[in-house]
C-alpha cells in the first residue's frame, strides 16, 4: 500500500521534472521573439556588428528592476537585437542583490557581466577598484564602432558625475532624477483649510519654504486627518529603521539643507567629528536630526518601516499632504489611476531650506536635495568590450530617450526636455521635468567617497536608533560621528 | 562483508560531494579570515593580518551584543516551541475524530519559505494596511509599530519563528510519542503514580532521544537565522533584531568586508559547532545508558 | 509499517559512539580528543586575547593548550 | 461516574478548543496574504478588512504570464525534484554502507555532516560563488546560473540530514534479512533494491519531502549563485519589490503561488511526515 503509493508519487514527480527538463531549454528561445531581419541596406548598427564579429553574442547585464530598467530590458534590448543580432540578457533584481552580485563579479573578475548598473553614489568606489573600463578610451581606440548618433556632450551635466579626475567618462547615464518637495495640491488649495492654516498660523498656507512652515504644515494636516476621521498625516518620512534609504534621506536630503553636506565628512582629512574638524555632530547636523524625527509625529504610522518605495506608494495612497519624494515616482504618481489615488492633485516645489543654504547652492559650495540617478558601465571583466560598447552606444542615442523619459520619469539629455511628448507629461506633473531642468543645479549626487558603502554601514545604526527614538538626536550623531572616524582609519583614511 | 571497499564505495559519492561543495568553501573562509580584504578599504587585494581579525572581534561590541542577541532569540524559541509542541502533541497521541485535518492545517507554515513566512508576516504587522496593529489599537489600544518599539519586533520575530517551527517539533514529538512502548505508562498506573509522575518519571526520560534530537536540529537553524527576519524587520528598529545571520550578512555583503566577515562567521560556527557537539554526546550518552 | 507500533519498538539515540574511558568524563577515540583538544585551544586562544593579552603574550596560551593537548589525546 | 462524564465533556471541549485555535492561528497568517495579493495597489491602504472584497486578477495574470516568471517556477521544480531524488539515493547508499560495514571513522563522520549545515551562510556566498565560476568551469561553461549547480549546493544541507534520519531507520533492518537473500543468490545490488530499499520506504518518503521542501524554499544562495537561466522562485520575489511602491499585491500573489505546488505535495503525502519523522530514534 505504503509502496505502491509512493511509487506513484515518485513516479509522478520524476516524470514531472523530466518533461519540464526537456521543455526548460526550448523555453528559453521562446521568450524572446526573432529577431526579424533588417530590410534595406544593412544599418549602421548592422555594420558595425559585424566589424566588431558581435553577431550572435549574448550580452549580460544587471540592473536595479525599476521602471527604466524594465524600459531598457524590454523594449531597447529587442530594437537592438533586431539591429545588430546580439542578443541582451538584462537581469533585474532588488537594490541591495544588484550590489552583492555585481560587486562579487567585478571584484573576482569572472567577467559574467557585460554591463552594469552603476549608481551615482556607488561609481567612486568602482573606480578606485579599477572595476570599469575608459569608455571615452575605448572610443578613442575603435573609432569604426563610435557611433554617428552617439555624443557625451548631448547629456546633461549629470554625466560629469561618472567622470574620473581627467575627465575619461566610464559610464553611460540611463536614468537621473531629483528628490524634490511632492505636496498635495488640492488640500492647499482648498479654502476652509487655507482659512483655518491662517487662523491658527498667522501665514498663508503655501508650499514650505522654512523648515518652521514646513513643521507648521504638517502638525496642521496631522491634526486635520485625525479631526476629519481621514486616513492622512503632515508629512511622509523615509525612515525605514533597517534599512539603508533613512540614512540616505537623512544624510541626503534633509542634513544639506540645514547646510550639513557630504555627510558632514571633513573631505581634507577624512575626519566626521567636530573635534577633528568635521560636521557630522556639529550643532546644525543635531538640528537637522532632531527635526527629522521630529517629523515622525507627523508621519503616517508606516514611516519607520518605509524605503524609498513605501514613501511613494503611501503618497500616492493620498495618506500624506506633503514630504520629500523621489522624483522618478512623480510621474506614475501624478498620472497613474491605477497605483495612486492622488492623480491631478500632485504639486512639485523645491524643498525647504534654512537661511544661506540657498546661496551656498548657487554659488556652488553646497546644494539643497540629493540629484540620485545611474548609468550602465562596462566591467574590465568583460569579455564581450566592443560589442558591449555598441549597446551602450545604442542606448545614449538622442532618437530613444523621450519615450524612455515617460516611461521610467527620467531625463539624461538637455535634448529630451524640448520633445513634446516629454512637455506633455511635464503638464500633467506640475513642471517637474521643467524643475528638473532648471533647479538641477542646486541638487547634487552623493559626494565623492571611496568608501561610500562601508561607511554607510557603520553610520546608519545610529540613524535607526535615533528614528526608534533609542537614542536621542545628538547621541546618536555623537556615537555616529566617532564610529565614523574609527572606521575611516580602519579604512585606511585620515590616518 | 569482510571488504570494506564497497563500504566506501557506497558512501563514495556523499562524500565526495560533501567535500567539493562543504568542505572547500569552509577552507576558503578559513584562508580570508587570515587576511584584511575590503576592495572598498584605501588599499586594495588581500592583507596578511594573522590572527588580527579574531583580535578585534572580541572586542567588538556590536558583534558580541548581536551574538549574546542570537542566544537569547534561540534559547526562547526552542524552549516555546518545545514546551507548546510537547503540549499539542499530547493531544494528538489519541484518536479523536477531526484529528486528520487539524493535523494537517497544522503542517501548512512547515512548507513555506522561509522567506515568504517573513514576507507574510510583514503583511500582518506592516502599520497602515496589516491587521494586527489595527486591531490591536481598536480593541486594545495598543500602539504596535514593528519598526519603532524594540521589544514589540523581538517578541514578534519569536512569535514568527515559533509559527513557522512549532509544527515540525510537534510532529517529531508526536512521532516519538506514538512510537513509544505502551507497558510501562501502564503498569505505572496500575502502581498508581499520577499524571505528573509519569510525565516526569516515564515520558521524559523515554523521550529524551527524540527530544535532544529536536533540540539539536532547532538550535542549529534557530541560530543560524536570516531570511525570515530579514523580509520582516530587516534587523530593525536599530539592532534589536539584528540577529547573528543578518550582522554577518552586512558586514560581507553591502559592507564587503570580506576578511572581517569571514573570521566572525568561523567564530560563529566554533560557538555553534561547540553547543551542539554538547548535545551531541548527550545524545550518545542517553544511547549508551539505554542498552 | 511504523504506524503498526509492535510492543518491541523502543526509543533510542539515533546516533552510536564508541570509544575509551580516561580521565574525561565520557568515552572518547581519538578523533574526540583531537577535536576537544582543538575547541579548547580556540576556546583558550579567544578568551585570552580578550582578557589576558595586554599581560602576557598569546603564544603562551597556545604553549598551555599544546601541553593540555597532549595530556588529552594521550590520557583522555 | 458524574464528575468523571463532566471531566471528560471538558476535556473534548477544551481539546476541540485548543485545535480550532491553534487551526485559526496557522490560518490566519496565509489567508491575509491571498488577501492582499487579490487587492489592488490603491485598496491596499483602505481599513484593513478580513474578507476579499473583490478579486484584482493582474495581481496574479501578470506574473504568470510573464515568460521570465515560468522560466523561474520550472527551475524550482526541476532543482527541488532532482535535488531531493539525488539526496534520497546517495542517502540510501550512505546509510547502507554505515550500517552493513564496520567502516574506521565512521562514528564521526556523522556529526561532521551535520556541521556543514551550521556555518552562518552569508559569509559562504562569495567562496561558492568563486568556486562555481573559477575551479567549476570546461571552457565558457561553468556552475554558476545552472540547475546542477544549485542542485549540488542543496545536497550540503541536505545529505547530512538525509543521513541522520535515515541511518536509524537503516539499522532497523535485520541483517539477517540481507543474508538470507544472499543465501538465496541474490548479489550486493538486488538486496540493496529489492530487499532493503522496501522496508526503509517510509524514509525514503520522508528524506525526499524534507528534502524537496528545503531546496524549493532556500533563498541566499539561489539569489546570489544564478543570474537569468536557473533562478528559482524565491529569488523571484525579491524581483517584486521594486521602486515604483512596494508591489505588496504581486508579491503576496507570488508568494502564494510559490507555496502552492509545496502545499499540495505535502496534503498528498502528509502521512508519512508523522511516520518517518523520528530521525532514527525508534527502532523495532
Amino acid at each position: 500500500m505504503l509502496k505502491r503509493k509512493l511509487t506513484v508519487v515518485l513516479g509522478i514527480l520524476v516524470l514531472f521534472s523530466m518533461v519540464l527538463s526537456a521543455c526548460a531549454p526550448a523555453a528559453l528561445p521562446a521568450a524572446q521573439p526573432a529577431a526579424p531581419a533588417v530590410e534595406g541596406e544593412a544599418s549602421w548598427w548592422r555594420t558595425a556588428a559585424q566589424t566588431a564579429g558581435c553577431e550572435g553574442v549574448t550580452l549580460r547585464g544587471i540592473s536595479e528592476s525599476t521602471p527604466p530598467s524594465r524600459y531598457a530590458a524590454d523594449v531597447l534590448a529587442k530594437a537592438f537585437e533586431a539591429e545588430t543580432g546580439i542578443k541582451i540578457e538584462l537581469e533585474a533584481t532588488s537594490w541591495d542583490e544588484m550590489y552583492t552580485k555585481a560587486i562579487n563579479d567585478m571584484q573576482a573578475a569572472t567577467g559574467i557581466y557585460d554591463f552594469v548598473y552603476i549608481e551615482q553614489d556607488i561609481i567612486y568606489q568602482y573606480l578606485a577598484n579599477n572595476y570599469l573600463t575608459n569608455l571615452t578610451q575605448l572610443l578613442a581606440d575603435n573609432p569604426e564602432l563610435a557611433s554617428p548618433d552617439f555624443d557625451f556632450a548631448k547629456f546633461t551635466t549629470f554625466i560629469d558625475n561618472f567622470k574620473d579626475a581627467e575627465g575619461n567618462i566610464y559610464g553611460v547615464p540611463m536614468e537621473a532624477f531629483l528628490k524634490v518637495y511632492l505636496y498635495r495640491k488640492d488640500l492647499f488649495s482648498d479654502p476652509a483649510i487655507q482659512e483655518a492654516f491662517k487662523a491658527q498660523y498667522g501665514y498663508d498656507l503655501a508650499p514650505a519654504t522654512t523648515h518652521a512652515q514646513y513643521r507648521d504644515i504638517a502638525e496642521f494636516f496631522t491634526q486635520y486627518g485625525r479631526d476629519n476621521g481621514l486616513d492622512l498625516w503632515g508629512t511622509t518620512v523615509q525612515g525605514n529603521t533597517g534599512h539603508a534609504s533613512s540614512f540616505y534621506e537623512f544624510f541626503e536630503s534633509i542634513a544639506p539643507t540645514f547646510g550639513v553636506y557630504n555627510w558632514g565628512i571633513n573631505m581634507d582629512n577624512w575626519k566626521a567629528t567636530v573635534e577633528n574638524g568635521g560636521e557630522m555632530n556639529s550643532d546644525k547636523a543635531k538640528e537637522a536630526l532632531a527635526f527629522w524625527v521630529d517629523m515622525l509625529n507627523y508621519a503616517p504610522p508606516e514611516a519607520t518601516a518605509s524605503t524609498w518605495d513605501e514613501v511613494a506608494a503611501s503618497f500616492a495612497a493620498g495618506r500624506a499632504a506633503q514630504g520629500w519624494v523621489y522624483g522618478e515616482n512623480a510621474a506614475w504618481i501624478a498620472t497613474d489611476p491605477d497605483r495612486s489615488r492622488v492623480v491631478g492633485n500632485v504639486g512639485v516645489a523645491l524643498p525647504p531650506v534654512a537661511e544661506g543654504v540657498m546661496e551656498d547652492a548657487e554659488s556652488g559650495v553646497g546644494y539643497i536635495g540629493y540629484y540620485d540617478g545611474g548609468a550602465f558601465g562596462l566591467p574590465v571583466s568583460s569579455k564581450n568590450q566592443l560589442c558591449t560598447l555598441l549597446w551602450l552606444q545604442y542606448i545614449g542615442q538622442e532618437s530613444v530617450q523621450a519615450d524612455w523619459a515617460i516611461a521610467g520619469s527620467r531625463i539624461v539629455m538637455e535634448s529630451t526636455y524640448d520633445d513634446p511628448k516629454v512637455q506633455e507629461v511635464d503638464a500633467k506633473v506640475d513642471g517637474y521635468y521643467t524643475l528638473m531642468k532648471e533647479a538641477g543645479p542646486l541638487f547634487r549626487g552623493a559626494p565623492p567617497f571611496p568608501f561610500h558603502a562601508a561607511l554607510r554601514e557603520v553610520v546608519q545604526p545610529y540613524i535607526w536608533k535615533a528614528l526608534s527614538g533609542e537614542l536621542t538626536p545628538a547621541e546618536a550623531l555623537d556615537q555616529a560621528a566617532a564610529a565614523a572616524d574609527a572606521e575611516l582609519v580602519n579604512l585606511g583614511y585620515g590616518q | 562483508m569482510r571488504s570494506n571497499r564497497m563500504g566506501w564505495a557506497l558512501l563514495a559519492p556523499t562524500l565526495v560531494i560533501l567535500a567539493v561543495v562543504g568542505f572547500l568553501p569552509f577552507f576558503y573562509v578559513l584562508y580570508v579570515s587570515l587576511f584584511d580584504w575590503n576592495p572598498f578599504s584605501n588599499q586594495l587585494g588581500m592583507q596578511w593580518a594573522g590572527v588580527n581579525n579574531f583580535r578585534r572581534l572580541v572586542f567588538d561590541g556590536a558583534f558580541l551584543d548581536s551574538l549574546w542577541r542570537t542566544g537569547l532569540f534561540a534559547f526562547t524559541s526552542v524552549t516555546i516551541e518545545l514546551a507548546l509542541g510537547f503540549l499539542l502533541a499530547q493531544t494528538l497521541v489519541n484518536s479523536f475524530p477531526g484529528r486528520t485535518i487539524f493535523r494537517t492545517i497544522y503542517v501548512l507554515p512547515l512548507v513555506m519559505a522561509p522567506i515568504a513566512v517573513g514576507a507574510t508576516w510583514r503583511l500582518l504587522t506592516i502599520p497602515g494596511f496589516g491587521p494586527i496593529p489595527y486591531y490591536l489599537d481598536r480593541w486594545f489600544g495598543i500602539d504596535f509599530r514593528l519598526a519603532t518599539y524594540a521589544d514589540q519586533a523581538f517578541i514578534t520575530v519569536i512569535l514568527m519563528d515559533v509559527w513557522h517551527w512549532t509544527p515540525f517539533v510537534t510532529l517529531t514529538l508526536l512521532a516519538g510519542l506514538t512510537a513509544m512502548p505502551k507497558e510501562p505508562l501502564e503498569q505505572a498506573q496500575v502502581d498508581g503514580a499520577n499524571r505528573w509522575q509519569v510525565f516526569r518519571y516515564l515520558t521524559i526520560p523515554m523521550m529524551m532521544p527524540v527530544l535532544l534530537t529536536v533540540i539539536f536540529i532547532r538550535l542549529m537553524d534557530a541560530l543560524r537565522i536570516v531570511d525570515e527576519v530579514f523580509m520582516l524587520t530587516s534587523g530593525g528598529p536599530g539592532t534589536a533584531t539584528q540577529f547573528i545571520g543578518i550582522h554577518i550578512y552586512r558586514v560581507v555583503v553591502p559592507k564587503t568586508d570580506y576578511g572581517y566577515g569571514s573570521a566572525m562567521s568561523l567564530l560563529v560556527l566554533y560557538f555553534t559547532i561547540v553547543l551542539c557537539w554538547l548535545l551531541f554526546i548527550a545524545l550518545a550518552q542517553v544511547g549508551k545508558q539505554r542498552e | 509499517m511504523a504506524d503498526t507500533k509492535t510492543d518491541s519498538q523502543k526509543l533510542v539515540a539515533p546516533v552510536q559512539h564508541k570509544g575509551r574511558r580516561g580521565f574525561l568524563p565520557i568515552e572518547t577515540n581519538t578523533f574526540d580528543r583531537y577535536f576537544i583538544s582543538v575547541i579548547l585551544w580556540i576556546g583558550v586562544s579567544l578568551l585570552w586575547m580578550r582578557f589576558l593579552e595586554a599581560m602576557i603574550p598569546l603564544w603562551v596560551s597556545t604553549v598551555l593548550c599544546l601541553v593540555l593537548a597532549i595530556i588529552i589525546i594521550r590520557k583522555g | 461516574m458524574k464528575t468523571s462524564t463532566l471531566r471528560k465533556t471538558f476535556g473534548w471541549i477544551g481539546l476541540y478548543g485548543l485545535w480550532i485555535a491553534m487551526s485559526i492561528i496557522t490560518i490566519v497568517p496565509i489567508y491575509w496574504m491571498i488577501v492582499v495579493s487579490a487587492r489592488s495597489r490603491v485598496e491596499l491602504f483602505d481599513a484593513p478588512t478580513l474578507l476579499i472584497t473583490s478579486f484584482y486578477a493582474p495581481n496574479y495574470i501578470k506574473p504568470l504570464t510573464d515568460p521570465v516568471f515560468q522560466r523561474y517556477l520550472v527551475n524550482s521544480l526541476i532543482v527541488a525534484t532532482s535535488n531531493a531524488l539525488l539526496v534520497t539515493v546517495l542517502a540510501l547508499l550512505a546509510t547502507y554502507a554505515l550500517s552493513r560495514w564496520r567502516l574506521p571513522g565512521a562514528d564521526n563522520i556523522f556529526f561532521w555532516t551535520i556541521t556543514q549545515r551550521m556555518a552562518p551562510p552569508a559569509a559562504f556566498v562569495l567562496p561558492m560563488f568563486l568556486i562555481y565560476t573559477r575551479i567549476f568551469k570546461i571552457g565558457d561553461w561553468t556552475m554558476f546560473d545552472t540547475q546542477i549547480g544549485l542542485i549540488l549546493l542543496y545536497c550540503v544541507f541536505n545529505l547530512p540530514f538525509a543521513v541522520w534520519l535515515m541511518k536509524g531507520i537503516m539499522d532497523g533492518v535485520p541483517v539477517e534479512l540481507d543474508e538470507a537473500a544472499f543465501v538465496d543468490g541474490a548479489n550486493r545490488w538486488t538486496v540493496l533494491t529489492r530487499v532493503v530499499a522496501p522496508l526503509v520506504a517510509p524514509g525514503l518518503a520522508i528524506t525526499f519531502i524534507l528534502s524537496w521542501i528545503f531546496a524549493w524554499n532556500e533563498y541566499l544562495f539561489a539569489a546570489n549563485l544564478t543570474s537569468v537561466n536557473a533562478r528559482t522562485i524565491t529569488t523571484g520575489l525579491a524581483a517584486f519589490v521594486s521602486v515604483t511602491g512596494t508591489n505588496w499585491g504581486e508579491m503576496a500573489a507570488v508568494a502564494t503561488v510559490a507555496i502552492l505546488p509545496a502545499l499540495i505535495f505535502l496534503v498528498f503525502v502528509q502521512r508519512y511526515i508523522v511516520t518517518g519523522l523520528t530521525f532514527g530514534a525508534v527502532k523495532e
